[in-house]
């Protein structure tokens, strides 16, 4: 990739407007493709996501260890070795323990609210509750300052994938109990935190002690960096598009819809990027709940539902792609196929209501529709609710307020008859995080839900358990392909659209390559530091 | 002597007034001290005094509109505080107050009609012969002229108003009538006319008057009696003439020195001239 | 007062308490067990009755207080109104570090319509029912019925958009660039001063006409005064009183966020902060917001009534007679 | 929006004293010659004009969507742009014989009857709110000036609170907390219960002189009971008060209810409102601004309306009937 | 007084309001004369126009009011005067007490402040602590107890008499050649008002300014007035010498007015009214 052709020179301040502030500085709790990114020039793991500009952006690559770790035999002990000369921002060594007890923070229970997937795979007793209340991590060991060995409680061959979630990175040991973390972070990647005024300025400083001879991956091109925060979205597309001053250092997130007509210009459709999704937006339906216990009626709604007009709705083809499969096309292990083809992608009601007549429910049936309360989701819910009806299905919609919504469907009890979300890969480097946590039976909990349509079949659950303990991981992409499509003949959820993304970044910026699931801004910088 | 329509003994009312300011207390402000007085059958009774004096308070207390702080009032030997329910009714058809300004004591929404026979209908009472008829009735009575029932008070000047206040008063037949300032807001002419016609009901209908007033030329032309109220107290009561001929109380003295008058040897010249005129038109005619 | 104030307390408490998402599965995050929850609760006493609740709540607001315990307990200093675990920050010091933007806002504002209202009224009481009167009253009017959102985006439309008289809004401090700080700011006053200058306008026409009448003008003017003295000294002082009355609660009720212009502008204000803490439904950040506002009011009552003893001697001193 | 001048206003000049000027008694005007003084005036004619237009458009709904030949909820992607965004194809937003006001981004929902059946949600509720408001002022403003002490006491301790509540931050709360199910009857009860004081303030006022007029002594010494003398005697005398103030509350409302749904807490989409098609018109103001200038001015013009005619009607009250 | 020349000479003075209903006179063609140090009073009901006379004297009408005809001051045509040159006349030669002394002084300021303003209104040069001094003698003069103390106190401080008080302090401090009190004792009770009267009179005999007073109350002015004039409905019934109307009424309003003043020390009976009904 690279922007407009000019390379990316050391110096400068780069800029990133945004809506909201970023979760957390703590990486212990916050999980997000946006503070992911964030923490990416904060922080250092063991392993790490490759350069946004690397031949595969989504492998998994060594960070702060020499190399990938070694599994044992049993592959339920992984073991790492640490480079030389690593150091925190106050000059205090990297070294083993700190990692263990990065790491550790995971498990705290007010604190560790993080990504799962270290508690989910590291062994530790029952009432571990993190190095602030019980120390030491029994299932880590640090035989030497270098050395660091991970006892699994199970078998997980992604799990250099797993050391590559923000949450295991070191921490000096002691720090960060309470809310310590909340306003100040201690860094170990490139730059550190100069000031933080919640909800409007960020500004990053480069870490003195940061070593470039020890990061592979991390350019770190600018100087500092400053995070505008709070600004409306159509503010910041007018602002990236004038490029007045400092906005021409600025990049943001993706575009408006309502701006992409503007983008015509030929000045501006020259910095115009684009990057594909890593997320699907999906109707799931509730197999536990008539009629959408009949697989028919679930495959009737996948034909009946109008893509090109949820398109549409979405902000068009710039910024959506009608999605036939659960696994988007950008993570691996998505194989390409539609069981439930159109014209157009328009629906296709007439099949529709064979299958409806099939189980006789020719003249339709009405069902509750749980969708967000946010613009676009009530743009493709109502899409949805005129597709449906040509087909006599009656959809009344449900608002949930923004902020309870995954609280209410993850639910069980409180989920409707379907609803409308999206769901992303915790990394892009399989699917194996993309389609079972949708279907597998055994994660279906009272809360915190993530198999919508509450499907437990015997089948996909036996498929799942074998495709994850294949070690070669790219025998087991195909596999994940395979099942995906296993998956969707049953219908449990509808796929709507691969949302895309549209991005302008400043005219000054260089080697930008925007990202859906977290773009890489290490590797940015800017043509000519000395201006804006 | 036989007993009075209505006696009042050793009336009390206290008022609890605010202080001002931040750390003003509340203090009791006593309106009425001690007043006593008697009104006979087809008799009337002014009260007189200065403004501020009270006299409005007893008005008020007698019509039982608020209670007292101590003493008694017994109304054709009954005790008017032990009355409830439809005693009560009674009492307020047997006790009728005509207030001071005939617009404000006058309901501006409602029509003559509505007025006079609202004492009735919150009586619960049925009207003697339809609204229409004992409109018209009274109206003439009061020396109105009876198609102009259906108006609001506004279409009324202020003497008319007065009247509409008065008839309202009689709707109920009632025995004692309190006027409060009934003649005061009123212009000389007016006011005349008001005061001739509550004497022309009294000799008719045989009323007993609470009159109230602070103009002591107007109390000598219609009362029989006369007390008089200084800073809630009665301080001299009695006959007419003995009160406005042989004053005792000093408050009394003075209240009727400072009444403003026209010259006596005026008067009596402008009676002879009159006379004189009227002979001169009689031998013309 | 203090009554109103506990009586807002409560009243928000109540209904915060009732509608509230519990704080416990906000802070447990997305892959949460129940017993996770049931620890969090019990170490915010979110488990203790409503009454022990609400009164750790006053104190808080005095005294300060800790929520959960040992190493992880977090200090929220007095006055404690809270604190957000969405953004797990103290809503003492979410709403501090908006609260200039706010009085920014709010000041620019008030400054505007005061002075405009004021003036445009006294122009319209000395013409009246001539021309400029009842141009004015037109104007004031069509002021009080804009809803302001539909004025704010008209004039970003008109100004910044078509016309590009004004740079787009931008968070600029005043020590940065206070010409840009100014026209940052124009709009938002502008879109704020309209509806209450229209009002402030009818306001003080009809406080001057009224005083006009009053007998004590007629007296100014039967011992010979000039008519300038008679204005200045007779008619304006008794006509702008009550106008201190409404602006002072006017300004202290704005102080508390100006909600849908701060939004609609995206000026990082209270208001915004309202705004966004209903989206993301953080209560405590929203009750925060409603008790200050709530407090800025009462207050603003008191000083109006303070300013009033001061301005109007019929209240200041007792009546002597 | 926050802001409700309107009642600010309305108290200095309404709830003044009732003057009662024996000296100039004129006749009452009748209710004729009010409605002749009031068809003279041309603002309140066109007002009312444009007001009755929005009535009738809001009833006739389902007739003129029939004529205009679109639903409200109806998608039409031939009229919008896939490639641009979901831009309407052709000039101002996509105006045309096919759809009168052009179409919605993004969906091609056709504007024209959207406005139509957001004028029914608007005009629903505004009203309802303002009939509820208005029963509630009346009637506590009446208690609390009629019985004055304690009642009085608790009463006012009750509206200075509501007024001095963040109305809007705590509407908006509530109203984003509760469930979406009737949302409109919610967006009623809402406003009125923070509107009401307003009303209650002015109307205990005058109930408080009103209560000093011999008129009620007068009635009290005939018997008359409390609820007799409020109802009976009070009442009809706040009577131009209460239409004066109640014409001034409904565009206060109108703006209220827009301005709640334009901040999403509204009607429940896909129901239309001019708050909420505002909402949604704030990104593309830029590229397809008769999306704005539609709904902006169909509300303003509403709002303006009532403005004014409350303005006149209080005029004309004032100069007639309210006096006495 | 060797100067035959009035000191108010009033000729055809007409007011005129123009009203939806059309032009109405509520003072009609009134003509009058007040002597150097005389004394005038003007009776007649309620709307009869006596207020109106007043203010078209002081050139204080109200808005929409006209005014036709002759006011002659000292010789000096009024009606013709510019408005500056009116404010000259104001308070320094004519000087008026209206009826309602609460509502006619303005109740933030001190009414030392009031008095002052007046005094120094038509004098330049005169120091705030001067004025100060012509107030507390002014309220000295109208028998305010205590005047140097009560210099600072705000109107609503004072009872209703003592505010009559300071108004006619109010128009000592300016010395003017002639009073105007309109309805200056009706608000009060008959004890004030007997001592304002007197102040009156005392004011009159004192500094030898003519006065003019306005009421409905005959009794009144026949114990303060040498010369009548009897109003009704903006005419001029009759006027005369105090001793003439009282004891010889020309006119038949005059004499109904008379008949119908209730009398303390003279006989009971019906009060005599022209008609049994009033007119309508
Ligand atoms: N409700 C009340 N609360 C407190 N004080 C009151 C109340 N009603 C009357 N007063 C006081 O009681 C005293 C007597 O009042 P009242 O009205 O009886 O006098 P009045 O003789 O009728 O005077 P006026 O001639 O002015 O009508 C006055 O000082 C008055 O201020
Ligand atoms: N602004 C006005 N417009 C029209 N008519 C008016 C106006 N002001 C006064 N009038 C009328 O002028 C007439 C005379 O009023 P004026 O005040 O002089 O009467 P007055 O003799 O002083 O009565 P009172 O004894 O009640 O004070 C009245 O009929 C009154 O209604
Ligand atoms: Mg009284
Ligand atoms: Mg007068």
């Amino acid at each position: 990739g690279g922007a407009a052709g000019d390379d990316p020179v050391s110096g400068g301040t780069m800029r990133m407007l945004q809506n909201a502030d970023f979760s957390y500085l703590d990486p212990a709790r916050g999980w997000d493709g946006g503070v992911n990114a964030f923490y990416r020039l904060v922080y250092r793991g063991l392993t790490m996501q490759a350069a946004g500009d690397a031949e595969d952006p989504n492998a998994i690559v060594p960070d702060l260890a020499e190399s990938l770790g070694t599994a044992s035999e049993d592959g339920l002990t992984w073991t790492y070795t640490l480079k030389d000369g690593l150091k925190f921002d106050n000059g205090d060594p990297i070294t083993s323990a700190e990692l263990e007890f990065g790491i550790s923070r995971a498990w705290d229970p007010e604190i560790g609210i993080g990504s799962p997937w270290l508690r989910n795979t590291i062994e530790a007793p029952a009432d571990y509750a993190g190095p602030y209340q019980s120390g030491d991590h029994p299932g880590i060991e640090t035989p030497d300052e270098k050395t660091i060995v991970f006892h699994l409680i199970a078998p997980f061959p992604e799990f250099d994938s797993v050391l590559a979630q923000p949450n295991a990175v070191p921490f000096p040991v002691g720090s960060g109990a309470g809310d310590e973390f909340i306003n100040d972070i201690i860094a170990s990647g490139p730059y550190t935190l100069e000031t933080y005024t919640p909800g409007s300025l960020i500004k990053l400083v480069r870490n003195e002690h940061w070593d470039p001879d020890t990061d592979d991956v991390r350019k770190a091109y600018p100087d500092a960096w400053e995070f505008e925060i709070g600004l409306d979205g159509a503010t910041i597309d007018e602002r990236l598009m004038a490029g007045q001053g400092a906005d021409a250092n600025a990049i943001s997130g993706r575009v408006q819809p309502a701006t992409l007509a503007r983008l015509q210009a030929p000045d501006l459709a020259e910095r115009v990027e684009t990057a594909d999704a890593y997320c699907t937006t999906y109707m799931g339906m509730n197999t536990t709940k008539a009629p959408f216990d009949k697989v028919e009626v679930r495959q009737a709604m996948n034909y009946a539902i109008d893509r090109a007009s949820l398109q549409t709705a979405s902000g068009g083809s710039q910024l959506a792609d009608p999605a036939t499969t659960i696994t988007p096309p950008s993570v691996n292990g998505h194989k390409d196929f539609d069981l439930y083809p159109s014209e157009g992608n328009a629906g296709d009601p007439e099949k529709a209501l064979e299958l409806l007549a099939s189980v006789g429910l020719q003249d339709g049936f009405s069902f509750t529709l749980d969708i967000r309360s946010q613009p676009t989701m009530q743009a493709q819910a109502e899409s949805i609710q005129q597709a449906l009806a040509k087909i006599n299905v009656e959809v009344e919609l449900n608002v949930i307020d923004t902020s309870t919504y995954y609280e209410t469907i993850g639910t069980p009890s409180q989920q409707s008859d379907a609803a409308i979300t999206g769901w992303c890969p915790d990394w892009a480097s399989s699917a194996s995080t993309m389609v079972p946590p949708l279907v597998d039976g055994r994660l279906i909990t009272d809360k915190g839900n993530n198999n919508l349509a509450q499907i437990d079949d015997p089948g996909i659950n036996a498929r799942i358990d074998e495709i994850k303990a294949m070690t070669d991981l790219d025998a087991a992409n195909v596999e994940w392909g395979e099942f995906d499509e296993e998956v969707m003949a049953l219908a449990p959820m509808a796929p709507l659209l691969w949302e895309k993304g549209v991005f302008l970044p400043g005219e000054n910026v260089a080697n930008y390559i925007p990202n859906t699931s977290m773009t890489d801004l290490t590797i940015i910088g800017l043509k000519d530091p000395s201006a804006g | 002597m036989t007993a009075p329509l209505l006696r009042a003994t050793g009336l009390v009312k206290e008022f609890t007034v605010r202080g001002t300011g931040l750390l003003g207390r509340a203090a009791r402000f006593r309106a009425v001290d001690d007043v006593s007085l008697d009104v006979h059958a087809g008799e009337t009774l002014a009260l007189v005094g200065e403004s501020g004096s009270g006299k409005s308070t007893t008005a008020r207390l007698i019509a039982r509109l608020i209670d007292t702080t101590s003493g008694t009032i017994e109304f054709a030997g009954r005790d008017v505080h032990a009355l409830t329910g439809k005693d009560l009714h009674a009492y307020r058809g047997d006790v009728q107050v005509v207030f001071q300004d005939p617009y404000s004591s006058l309901n501006p929404k409602h029509t003559v009609e509505r007025i006079v026979t609202a004492p009735l209908v919150y009586q619960k009472r049925p009207i003697p012969g339809g609204a229409r008829a004992f409109t018209r009735e009274l109206m003439e009575r009061v020396g109105l002229d009876p198609d102009h029932s259906g108006r609001f008070p506004a279409q009324f000047s202020g003497g008319q108003a007065q009247r509409i206040g008065i008839a309202r008063a009689l709707a109920v037949s009632p025995k004692l009538i309190i006027a409060d300032e009934a003649v005061s807001a009123l212009d000389v002419s007016v006011q005349a006319q008001v005061i001739n016609l509550l004497r022309r009901l009294q000799d008719e209908e045989g009323f007993s008057y609470l009159f109230i007033a602070h103009d002591l030329a107007v109390v000598r032309q219609i009362a029989h009696r006369v007390a008089v109220m200084n800073a809630g107290r009665i301080v001299e009561s009695g006959d007419r003439d003995q009160v406005f001929g042989d004053p005792q109380d000093p408050y009394t003295r003075r209240l009727l020195a400072a009444v403003p008058r026209i010259r006596p040897e005026w008067d009596a010249a402008r009676r002879r001239n009159e006379r004189a005129r009227r002979t001169v038109e009689e031998a013309a005619r | 007062m203090a009554v109103v104030l506990l009586l807002v307390c409560l009243f928000t408490y109540v209904i915060f308490f009732v509608l509230s998402p519990d704080p416990a599965v906000q802070i447990c995050g997305k892959n949460c067990t129940p017993e996770a929850i049931d620890r969090i609760r019990a170490n915010l006493g979110l488990d203790e009755p409503f009454r022990t609740q609400f009164w750790t709540f006053l104190t808080g607001l005095f005294a300060g207080r800790a929520y959960g315990t040992g190493a992880n307990a977090i200090e929220c200093a007095a006055p404690c109104l809270g604190y957000s675990f969405q953004t797990s920050q103290p809503v003492t010091d979410m709403i501090l570090q908006r609260l200039p933007v706010s009085a920014t806002v709010a000041v620019g504002a008030a400054v505007l319509w005061l002075l405009a209202g004021v003036a445009a009224g006294l122009l319209s009481a000395v013409k009246e029912g001539r021309f400029a009167d009842r141009f004015i009253a037109g104007l004031t009017l069509t002021g009080m019925s804009v809803p302001n959102y539909v004025l704010a985006l008209s004039l970003q439309f008109l100004l910044v958009v078509t016309l590009g008289w004004l740079p787009f809004p931008q968070a600029v401090p005043f020590a940065e660039d206070p010409g840009q700080w100014f026209l940052n700011f124009l709009m938002p006053w502008t879109v704020l001063s309209i509806g209450a200058a229209a009002v402030y306008t009818r306001l003080t026409r009809a406080n001057v006409i009224e005083t006009l009448q009053e007998n004590y003008v007629r007296t100014a003017r039967a011992k010979g005064l000039s008519p300038g003295l008679v204005w200045r000294r007779h008619a304006l002082r008794p006509a702008l009183t009550p106008i201190v009355t409404i602006f002072g609660m006017d300004f202290a009720g704005l102080l508390g966020g100006a909600l849908i212009t701060e939004t609609v502008f995206g000026l990082n204000g209270v208001g915004k902060l309202a705004a966004d803490s209903i989206t993301k439904n953080d209560q405590p950040v929203i009750m925060g917001v409603t008790l200050l506002a709530a407090f800025l009011v009462v207050v603003g009552n008191m000083v109006v009534d303070l300013l009033y003893t001061a301005i109007d001697p019929r209240v200041r001193v007792g009546s002597a007679t | 929006m926050t802001f409700t001048p309107t009642e600010l206003e309305a108290e200095g000049a309404a709830g003044g004293e009732p003057t009662g000027d024996p000296a100039s008694a004129r006749p009452p005007r009748s209710g004729r010659r009010l409605a002749r003084a009031f068809l003279r005036d041309r603002a309140a004619v066109a007002c009312s004009a444009y007001i009755l237009v929005v009535v009738l458009m809001a009833l006739a709904a389902p007739l003129l969507v029939e004529l205009s030949g679109h639903g409200p909820l109806e998608f039409d992607q031939a009229a919008v742009d896939s490639d641009l965004g979901g831009l309407p194809i052709g000039w101002g937003g996509g105006i045309g014989a096919d759809h009168w006001f052009g179409v919605e981004p993004g969906n091609g929902r056709d504007i024209f009857a959207r406005i139509v059946y957001g004028a029914r949600v608007s005009m629903t509720i505004a009203l309802l709110a303002t009939a509820l408001t208005s029963v509630l002022g009346v009637v506590f403003g009446l208690v609390a000036g009629y019985f004055g002490g304690r009642v009085d006491m608790v009463i006012s301790r009750v509206m200075e609170f509501l007024m001095a509540f963040p109305a809007l931050i705590f509407m908006i709360a509530v109203l984003s907390a509760l469930p979406a199910e009737n949302r409109q009857a919610l967006l009623v009860v809402v406003i009125s219960f923070f509107g009401w004081p307003y009303l209650a303030r002015i109307v205990r006022g005058q109930t408080m002189t009103l209560k000093q007029r011999e008129f009620v002594e007068s009635a009290k010494a005939s018997g008359a009971s409390s609820a007799q003398i409020i109802f009976k005697e009070i009442l009809p005398n706040l009577s131009s008060t209460i239409i004066v103030m109640t014409t001034l509350a409904v565009p206060g409302y109108v703006g209220t209810e827009a301005g709640l749904s334009f901040l999403g807490v509204g009607v429940v989409p896909p129901t239309p409102s001019w708050g909420q098609m505002i909402a949604s018109s704030v990104p593309w103001y830029a590229v397809d601004p008769a999306y704005f200038l539609f709904p902006g001015a169909f509300l303003f013009l509403l709002v303006l309306s009532f403005t004014v005619l409350g303005d006149r009607i209080k005029k004309i009250a004032e100069s007639g009937e309210a006096r006495s | 007084m060797t100067d035959q020349r009035p000191l108010l000479r009033v000729r055809d003075l007409t007011v005129g309001f123009t009203t939806a209903a059309g032009r109405v006179e509520v003072v009609k063609r009134l003509g009058f004369d007040l002597a150097r140090g005389g004394a005038l009073g003007i009776v007649g009901e309620s709307g009869s126009g006596k207020s109106m006379t007043s203010l078209a004297i002081m050139g204080l009408l109200p808005k929409g009011a006209e005014r036709t005809g002759s006011i002659e001051l000292d010789g000096t045509e009024l009606t013709t005067l510019r408005e500056r040159q009116m404010q000259a006349v104001r308070g320094d030669r004519i000087a008026m007490v209206f009826q309602d002394p609460l509502s006619s002084l303005n109740p933030y300021y001190t009414v030392g402040t009031q008095i002052a303003e007046a005094y120094r209104a038509h004098r330049t040069g005169v120091t705030r602590r001067q004025a100060r001094k012509v107030a507390i003698e002014a309220m000295e003069r109208v028998h305010i107890k205590d005047a140097a103390r009560r210099v600072d106190h705000y109107p609503h401080q004072f009872s209703g008499g003592m505010r009559q008080r300071v108004m006619i302090a109010m128009t000592l401090s300016m010395e003017p050649d002639l009073i105007i009190a309109d309805e200056p004792t009706t608000a009060l009770d008959v004890t004030v008002q007997a001592q304002i009267l007197d102040l009156l009179a005392e004011i009159r005999r004192d500094t030898g300014a003519g006065l003019i007073l306005i009421t409905h109350d005959l009794a009144v002015v026949s114990e303060v007035a040498d010369h009548i004039v009897v109003m009704r409905e903006g005419d001029l019934v009759e006027q005369g010498t105090a001793e003439q109307v009282f004891s010889d009424p020309r006119a038949d309003y005059t004499r109904m007015l008379l008949d119908a003043v209730p009398r303390i020390d003279d006989e009971i009976g019906l009060l005599r009214t022209t008609a049994t009904e009033e007119p309508r």
